[in-house]
């Protein structure tokens, strides 16, 4: 299978292990990753609470982009890019006039003839679980995990169209799929702050804090998210929630994409599980698994 | 025009009086008004018209209040509108016609559909009055919702204090006749004289021998959530919600019959038998079996178990071996001698004679042997079985377990007759003269067919079939070295697998069919190749070579495919690509036939292929007092099968003798639906299910010994509790035999009453909303959130906790409640806009009873808006903050969660300004009011409209709140919309008063708006006769026109349309109104 | 205090955001649900309710001051819970741009500079250089050493490179042109 | 063109389509003034030659409104109606009505706004094609 790969700027820069992880795992699927040739940024919450248009715009000109692949599907690791992709195609279908304004401002056209993907949502959609499956050499016995979507994949669900944004189930069928523990919690898609990380970190940690209490009461061995800014913000902040609760947290925030690949055999060091701030490779050497 | 008016208030009294007088004054003949729907008043102002002595049909009125001046933004464009509709009218007017309905009297008789608080006032108040009421309700006791409550607001008085007065009432009055577990079909008639259908499913317990003494309850082996308590206990199948209901008689819930008994063509109740073993009930399980299958240990080994397949568990896991249960149940029974006869009939002294002591045969000899007749078996062969003994190997069925049921048929004084061959030994007419009044021929297929092939008379090559009897009688078979099979089915498998243990050094099985077509079993097949026999598909045999009069191999051409497009067996063949196997024997195991000489003498019909032809429902063939069934009338079929119709010749051939004529054959019960349902899918046990035992492949090549080595007692009972209990109660019989006075019946079924009325009320209530459609709140997932109908049953002495406020997850008292408002209301999104109107007093009611229980515990209610208009109910939402110091937060529920183990209640306090989130004991959800879940078809069979949501439609929502778009047909309580107990009482009261009225003028008007047939004009083209929905229309074939019969005719004017010579006209919209209309407004 | 005297310009401010943010705002029945549930509503941050009742009631300034559509992170948690389906991120979008339109200086400047650090990083590569934007950040708001350890620890293990910062990159002037007509055509106002 | 009023006649069934009409006053959901109603027991009563005639005698536009299939007060008056509408099309396609003129709608009668937005579609769509000319006018003007 051939799919257009559209990674977005983090997945370039701090997010370097999901990238790697998600090539890894792909390649082992089977699936023909094709990166958007000189894909753009997406403009991120910043383009669009700023100026709609923009933000459509910069959606409408990577969409241009992929749609000259000449492939079907494109698919978007990171969930915010996936929403604006999403619905920067939706809302042009739906307005005309707006298409028009956009397309006058990218200086092409969009089709709005592709089908786009989150990456949960195309392994367990479009690849199959069973596919998945197959694919397992090593279960991850034994290992607790704590499935964390975010809100951006499922939320909200008019633009997404994707899971149950209350209750989402997929990411905990693959990490069952792959052997591993699913534990259930009620914050699945709860916020973490997102982009606030910078600008207000207390926020983010007030957010995180809930977080990662709450896991690690459950007694997770790890967090496993389908964001690079939910990794971000759980991986960074457990001092300092810690610092508040007179506790060390050292919960592992691992990218599932990790660990599926963990799961198809392939060594830790080549899916970037070495470059998380708190060290998954301890919790997941006890277990046997790396 | 003779004169034109304008007045503002034309439909008061004054205003009727100017047309009165102008009527008296002017001589007008015709009237036109302009004013507000003839929905609301043409029937005030025809009365007025008439008052003046006109006739009310001369009347016109035209609406130009809700179709021009209040829908219309501009003035003038309104006005141009109003004034071409009353041109239309006028001219319209003019072509008006005086008509004269006529009167038709009304039965004086109601029926009142739902038996909740609003039904019963209604039904109370009618038949105090004197008249006759039907009470239709959907459940098992009467009372609605009410008979859930503990107390009611605003007084909180006890619920069932002020109810059970109202449904004793009711239950005993004379003039009240209660049909619980009733619905509506259909309706037909007008008002007045309505005809309903209602269809009553069965009680299973006959409420006037019922004493309500509950021996029952205690021995029925199931447990089901209670619906009455909403799941949070459970409940038997026999029971009743509560002490007190009305009818104060036990009642069975029973869904229908379970996909498994249905797909059993013995019709086994196997949800019964799995349920008593998984109860320990071993020989009550064997007994229940036997009513339809006498053989248990031959069915749990062979059977082709459609049961299984069909079996709901599969939808969840793995079926349940129903199958190996069986066998479990049979060898358990004779492992501790268990086995007695079944309770017999006394011994009639009529004879009947079995012919042939196959499974067929054998059932028909045991069923008619319990119904007391004497029975004799006569068989051709020495042995007694037939296919099961001759056909079936030892490996897989030991004969010692044929001999040993065959052995407890005998002891209930049957005799058999071996080495007697039916039509050479011994004739039909012999029969006849020996006494015996009926005859069963259940002869099988013993033929082996052939393939007509070149060489196949060689040595060598032998029939399966012929075969297999030959070892089971222990003759001398010869089994070469290398063994060719032909043949793809079971009884293939059968020879090559027999061939393999009777020695053979290679066995080549060769079919027709690819290996996914191969009719036998794949089960079968695999094991065949476990144990060394090699399958080759796609070959049709060409011919057989030899020498010497000795086979010495087979030839095969490839098949190219088996069946045609349409599914028929037509084989087809590339007959270039050869193959040649060599072999010393060859069996050829590709069909049976039954014996065609012996059959064509009996005189009786026969199918193509030499299958005796019977009725279908008693099995009698051509020739009375004969009857026929197994494989000679169906064709090679199964086990299962043969003693089914043995069962059911048995039955015909007692009605037969007993009635002289065929009688009705049982009714059969409603199957449930195949789709697993939410219900099933939480009541099924985590059981894996249970491997039958059996030997590896290598020892079981040695021998014949059997391969499967039976369950185990726990295994068995493992295995029944696996059943899902899908039919509920699982008709076992138990509470039969306890109830003393026998108000039990199981084999009770659904019923259609035919009711006549003159005027119905319909209170069929409310439901409420289904709270997991938020999955936001944790319904359904944390046992602690809960609905507000759910803690009145937590409050009430007959609730699952008598009466303790205790949590559901673990028993404790809550400190901490948390009410949710608006769950299900106000909202858009899920469909429901409306306020539910009650709810926000039921949580101030339920706080309050709350802190009676607890004083020390904290409510808390998130609210939107306080909604407490009614007479007392502020006042008790103040009492409940002020005394019981409930917290009320101004805010939408956003999520209920669990923080660390805690339940967590967030939302804002919008007053406040700021987000709260509160640490809860308990949360209960005030889940709004919705309308019934089968609204549609409530509305659908009496022809009522509903609001968008379901609510039904009444005829105006201020003037007419109690009536409903269709004379005679009324309403009251939540049915209409949200409403309390008073609203419900008082409108119950109102549409009884509706009823009263109808009931003392004893008359209605039947409208002349019917059609009317102008016969100089019809053609006699039949056009309409077939179009009228209520058949008013007949044809006069002597005259060759059509004529209506005007009480049938409702006016709808399908005809009229239709017709294509304009012969037929509804009166007062004839086509010269109509067109004179349309000019006067386009004019 | 606020004084209503029944002028149509009272409804004035009202429509333009629901013009702007197609979202229907006088559906919203004040039930809190949103809010109940937005992660970044505090007793400081008002959250959307109440945000949406500022707009409601024409106090233009009031909501075009209110932090929370700055704090907002378009989680959609509001939009998927609420009865009416108001999307406020949208709403946000439009009090947004009608705030620059209004030259109403931004009530969260931390905020506000991120995001137009970040999109300048965006206009200028066509894609966001993170380490880069969070540097400018860090120095612009005096705290140049914020989170340095934990930059440090993620770079020895080579979540990112050190180079990133430094190194020279190529420029996507198609997405700078994009950014350009898009800005014409916003300033030329919306319909 | 732009001041053309079209009007047309609307033959709306007695128990539900009409009483959707009668609920949408109620409701004061404002519709072009346009519709003419005349009420009918059954969509199913509406003889073809209704329609003609109303088209011959000057209307623009004709719309004939009952219950929901299923939902008839006469069990199956409407679906009579339905099965009737596709010849009266052709019919009237034959006497030069464009076919977009007529128009058959199931309208419950808890469809108030339904009602009223459907005859302000259908008052749009006849203002757009312009007054109706019967055949003979059209070929006078040239227009045909
Ligand atoms: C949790 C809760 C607490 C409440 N507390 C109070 C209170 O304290 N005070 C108060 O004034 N109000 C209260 N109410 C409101 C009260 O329930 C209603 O006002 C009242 O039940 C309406 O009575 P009803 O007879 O119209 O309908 P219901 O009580 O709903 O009775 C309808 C009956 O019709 C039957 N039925 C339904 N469909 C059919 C069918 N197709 N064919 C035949 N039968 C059918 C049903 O089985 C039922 O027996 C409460 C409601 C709830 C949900
Ligand atoms: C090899 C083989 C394997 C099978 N395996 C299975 C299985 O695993 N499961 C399953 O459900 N079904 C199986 N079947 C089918 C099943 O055995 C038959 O469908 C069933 O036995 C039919 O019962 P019956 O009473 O109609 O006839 P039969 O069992 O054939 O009995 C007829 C009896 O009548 C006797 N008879 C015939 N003619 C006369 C006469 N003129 N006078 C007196 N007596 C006469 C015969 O000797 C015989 O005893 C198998 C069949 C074969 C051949
Ligand atoms: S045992 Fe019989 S009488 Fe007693 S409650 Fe049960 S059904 Fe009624
Ligand atoms: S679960 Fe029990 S009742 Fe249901 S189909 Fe299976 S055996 Fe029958
Ligand atoms: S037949 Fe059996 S399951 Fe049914 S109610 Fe009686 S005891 Fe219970
Ligand atoms: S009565 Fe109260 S709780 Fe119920 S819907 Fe109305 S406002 Fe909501
Ligand atoms: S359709 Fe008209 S012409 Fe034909 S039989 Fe009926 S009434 Fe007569
Ligand atoms: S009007 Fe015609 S079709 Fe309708 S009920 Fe009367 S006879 Fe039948
Ligand atoms: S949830 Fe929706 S309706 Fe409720 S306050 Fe928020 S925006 Fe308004
Ligand atoms: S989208 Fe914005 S306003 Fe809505 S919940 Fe998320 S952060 Fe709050």
């Amino acid at each position: 299978m051939r799919v257009s790969y559209y990674p977005g700027c983090s997945l370039e820069g701090t997010a370097k292990s999901y990238d790697i992880s998600v090539r890894h795992v792909c390649r082992s699927l089977d699936i023909q990753l094709e990166e958007v040739p000189t894909w753009a940024c997406c403009g991120s919450s910043p383009a669009l609470k700023m100026n709609r248009l923009l933000s459509t715009a910069l959606s409408a000109h990577n969409l241009a982009l992929a749609e000259r692949q000449n492939l079907s599907d494109v698919v978007a690791p990171c969930p915010f890019c996936f929403r604006r992709l999403k619905s920067a195609q939706e809302e042009m279908a739906r307005d005309p006039a707006l298409r028009q304004k956009v397309e006058q401002t990218i200086e092409s056209q969009v089709n709005g003839n592709l089908t786009i993907h989150n990456l949960l949502g195309f392994l367990t959609e479009r690849v199959g679980m069973k596919a998945i499956g197959e694919k397992i050499r090593k279960p991850l016995t034994g290992l607790k995990l704590i499935p964390y979507y975010g809100c951006y994949v499922v939320k909200p669900p008019s633009v997404t169209c994707f899971d149950d944004p209350a209750n989402p189930t997929s990411l905990d069928e693959i990490l069952r799929a792959a052997g591993g523990e699913v534990l259930d919690w009620d914050f699945k898609s709860e916020c973490c702050g997102a982009g606030l990380s910078l600008s207000k970190p207390e926020k983010v940690c007030e957010l995180t804090g809930r977080l990662v209490r709450d896991a690690a009461w459950r007694g997770a061995d790890a967090i496993v998210v389908v964001c690079q800014l939910c990794q971000a913000n759980l991986d960074l902040r457990q001092r300092e929630i810690g610092l508040t609760d007179k506790k060390e947290y050292q919960l592992p925030v691992i990218y599932f994409t990790e660990l599926l690949g963990l799961a198809f055999g392939c060594a830790s060091e080549q899916l970037g599980l070495d470059r998380h701030f708190v060290d998954p490779l301890a919790v997941l050497k006890r277990k046997g698994l790396a | 025009m003779a004169v034109s008016r304008h007045y503002k208030y034309m439909c008061s009294e004054p205003g009727q009086k100017l047309i009165r007088d102008d009527i008296a004054e002017l001589g007008l003949d015709h009237v036109v008004e302009a004013s507000c729907s003839p929905k609301m008043h043409e029937p005030t102002f025809r009365n007025a018209v008439s008052a003046a002595g006109m006739n009310p049909y001369l009347f016109e009125m035209v609406n130009i209040r809700e179709h021009c001046s209040w829908v219309s933004e501009d003035p003038e464009a309104a006005t141009r509108k109003a004034k071409d509709l009353i041109r239309g009218g006028i001219a319209r007017a003019v072509h008006h016609e005086p008509l004269k309905g006529s009167k038709k009297s009304v039965n004086p008789k109601a029926m009142i559909v739902g038996g909740g608080i609003a039904g019963i006032t209604a039904a109370l108040k009618i038949a105090n009055a004197g008249y006759q009421v039907y009470m239709v309700e959907r459940e098992e006791i009467i009372g609605g919702k009410m008979a859930q409550f503990d107390k009611t607001f605003p007084t909180l008085d006890c619920s069932g204090c002020i109810l059970t007065p109202k449904t004793s009432e009711v239950g005993r009055h004379p003039n009240i006749q209660v049909l619980t577990k009733s619905q509506v079909m259909d309706l037909t008639g007008f008002v007045g004289n309505f005809k309903v259908r209602v269809l009553q499913k069965p009680r299973y317990v006959r409420t006037d021998k019922c004493t309500g003494c509950g021996d029952c309850q205690q021995v029925c082996p199931i447990d089901i959530p209670s619906p009455f308590e909403l799941g949070m206990t459970t409940r038997h199948p026999i029971s009743r919600p509560f002490p007190q209901a009305i009818p104060n008689t036990y009642s069975i819930l029973r869904e229908g019959m379970p996909p498994c008994q249905a797909a059993c063509p013995a019709g086994v109740n196997v949800q019964g038998y799995m349920t008593l073993t998984g109860a320990g009930k071993f020989v009550e399980a064997l007994a229940l079996i036997r009513e339809r299958m006498p053989f248990a240990s031959i069915c749990g080994r062979i059977c082709v178990r459609p049961c299984e397949s069909s079996c709901k568990r599969g939808q969840v896991d793995a079926p349940t071996a129903i199958c190996h249960t069986k066998r479990f149940l049979g060898d358990y029974e004779k492992e501790h001698s268990l086995y007695s006869n079944p309770p017999m009939k006394e011994l009639r002294d009529k004879k009947v004679a079995v012919i042939g002591a196959g499974p067929g045969g054998l059932s028909a000899a045991y069923y008619l042997a319990i119904e007391g007749y004497q029975v004799t078996v006569f068989e051709k062969l020495p042995v007694i079985g037939g296919m099961l003994n001759v056909g079936i190997p030892d490996y897989r069925l030991p004969r010692q377990i044929i001999d040993e049921e065959v052995e407890n048929i005998r002891s209930m004084n049957v005799a058999f007759r071996t080495g007697v061959t039916f039509g050479k030994d011994i004739t039909i007419d012999d029969l006849e003269d020996q006494g015996y009044q009926a005859v069963f021929l259940s002869i099988g297929l013993h033929v082996s067919r052939r393939l007509g092939i070149d060489g196949e008379s060689l040595d060598g090559v032998v029939g399966g079939i012929d075969m297999l009897r030959m070892v089971a009688l222990k003759e001398d078979v010869k089994v070469g070295q290398n063994v060719v099979v032909i043949g793809g089915g079971n009884v293939a498998i059968d020879v090559a697998r027999t061939a393999v243990r009777l020695g053979a050094a290679r066995v080549d099985l060769v079919c027709l069919e690819a290996r996914d077509e191969m009719p036998a079993w794949e089960r079968e097949t695999h094991e065949a190749i476990e144990e060394g026999v090699a399958i080759h598909n796609s070959l049709g045999p060409k011919e057989f070579v030899g020498q010497d009069g000795k086979v010495q191999g087979a030839v095969f051409k490839r098949c190219t495919s088996v069946f045609d497009e349409n599914g028929a067996f037509r084989p087809t063949y590339d007959e270039n690509e050869l193959t040649e196997l060599a072999c010393d024997t060859a069996f050829v195991a590709i069909g049976q036939a039954s014996e065609s000489n012996l059959l064509s003498n009996l005189g009786i019909e026969l199918a193509p292929g030499g299958r005796i032809v019977t009725d279908a429902e008693t099995l009698a063939t051509t020739r009375p007092g004969l009857f026929a069934g197994g494989d000679c009338t169906l064709g090679p079929a199964t086990f299962v099968q043969a003693v089914a119709q043995g069962r059911q010749a048995a039955l015909a051939i007692h009605n037969f003798l007993e009635f002289g004529g065929l009688r009705e054959v049982e009714s059969k019960e409603r199957p449930i639906d195949k789709q697993l349902n939410e219900a099933e899918r939480l009541r099924a046990k985590p059981i894996a299910r249970n491997e039958m035992p059996e030997l590896p492949p290598e020892t079981r090549t040695k021998s014949f010994d059997p391969i499967e080595s039976g369950f185990t007692e726990d295994m068995a009972r493992s295995e029944g509790q696996r059943c899902l209990s899908c039919g509920l109660c699982c008709q076992c019989g138990e509470c039969v035999r306890k109830c003393g006075p026998q108000a039990i019946n199981l084999n009770e079924r659904e019923r259609i009453h035919e009711l006549e009325v003159g005027a119905i009320v319909v209170a069929t209530g409310v439901d409420v909303f289904d709270a997991s459609k938020y999955p936001e709140y944790g319904y359904g997932k944390y046992p602690d959130v809960i609905t507000n109908l759910q803690f009145e049953r937590l409050c009430n002495a007959s609730g699952p906790t008598g009466g303790k406020i205790l949590r559901p997850s673990d028993g404790k008292v809550p400190q901490n409640v948390v009410f949710v408002q608006c769950v299900g209301s106000r909202d858009r999104a899920k469909g429901n806009e409306y306020c539910s109107k009650v709810c926000c007093m039921i949580s101030a009611k339920q706080l309050s009873i709350f802190k009676h229980h607890n004083p020390h515990g904290q409510a808390y209610v998130f609210y939107i808006d306080n909604r407490a208009g009614g007479k007392g109910y502020e006042e008790f939402l103040r009492r409940a903050i002020e005394h019981e110091h409930a917290q009320y937060i101004r805010g939408r529920v956003a999520k209920v969660f669990q923080d660390q183990g805690r339940l967590v209640v967030r939302g804002e306090n919008s007053l406040a300004g700021a987000p709260v989130e509160i640490e809860a004991d308990l949360v209960v959800l005030a889940t709004g009011l919705t309308p019934q879940k089968d609204h549609a078809s409530i509305a659908r069979a009496l022809n009522l409209s509903t609001d968008k949501y379901g609510f039904f439609m009444e005829l105006h929502p201020k003037l007419g709140p109690a009536e409903t778009s269709l004379a005679g047909i009324y309403l009251a309580g939540g049915a209409q919309g949200p409403k309390d107990i008073p609203e419900s009482v008082a409108q119950g009261g109102a549409a009884a008063a509706e009823a009263l009225t109808l009931f003392s003028v004893g008359q209605v008007e039947i409208d002349p708006t019917v059609a009317r047939l102008d016969e100089r004009l019809c053609t006699g083209c039949k056009t309409c006769a077939g179009l009228c929905a209520y058949n008013a229309i007949s044809f006069n074939e002597q005259q060759k026109v059509a004529s209506i019969n005007d009480a049938l005719c409702q006016g709808c004017g399908t005809c009229a349309a239709a017709c294509p010579v304009a012969a037929i006209g509804v009166k007062h919209y004839t086509p010269d109104q109509i067109f004179a209309q349309i000019e006067g407004i386009l004019a | 205090m606020f004084r209503l005297t029944g002028a149509l310009s009272e409804q004035e401010f009202l429509h333009h955001v629901v013009q702007r943010s197609g979202q229907n705002l006088l559906e919203c029945l004040q039930c809190g649900k949103c809010t109940g549930g937005c992660p970044i509503a505090s007793e400081k941050v008002s959250g959307p309710r109440r945000l949406i009742a500022e707009i409601l009631s024409g106090m233009r300034n009031e909501a075009l001051k209110n932090p929370t559509w700055w704090y907002c992170v378009s989680c959609g948690t509001c939009m998927t819970r609420c009865p009416v389906d108001i999307n406020m991120y949208q709403v946000a979008t439009a009090l947004c741009e009608l705030a620059q339109e209004g030259g109403i200086a931004p009530s969260e400047r931390d905020i506000h500079l991120f995001e137009e650090l970040f999109l300048k990083s965006v206009e200028k590569y066509g894609r966001v250089k993170e380490l880069r934007t969070v540097a400018a950040y860090n120095v612009i708001t005096k705290n140049p050493l914020k989170d340095m350890d934990k930059a440090v620890t993620l770079m020895r293990k080579g979540a990112f490179s050190p180079l990133e910062i430094l190194s020279g990159w190529a420029k996507d002037r198609k997405v700078s042109r994009i950014f350009a007509l898009a800005r014409r055509t916003s300033e030329g106002g919306h319909e | 063109m732009t001041d053309f009023e079209p009007r047309i006649i609307a033959f709306l069934c007695n128990w539900c389509s009409y009483v959707a009409a009668d609920a949408a006053g109620v409701g004061r959901f404002a519709q072009q003034a346009n519709v003419r109603v005349i009420r009918v027991f059954c969509s199913g009563m509406v003889d073809p030659s209704y329609v003609i005639k109303a088209f011959a005698s000057g209307a623009d536009g004709v719309m004939v409104a009952g219950c929901h299939p299923g939902d008839c007060h006469y069990l199956a008056g409407n679906i009579k109606a339905l099965r009737r509408s596709f010849l009266l099309r052709n019919l009237l396609s034959e006497l030069g009505v464009e076919k977009k003129r007529f128009r058959l709608a199931w309208i419950a009668a808890s469809e108030s706004p339904l009602y009223a937005q459907f005859v302000n579609e259908f008052v749009d769509e006849v203002r757009e094609l312009g007054p109706y000319l019967p055949p003979k006018t059209k070929a006078a003007k040239g227009v045909a």
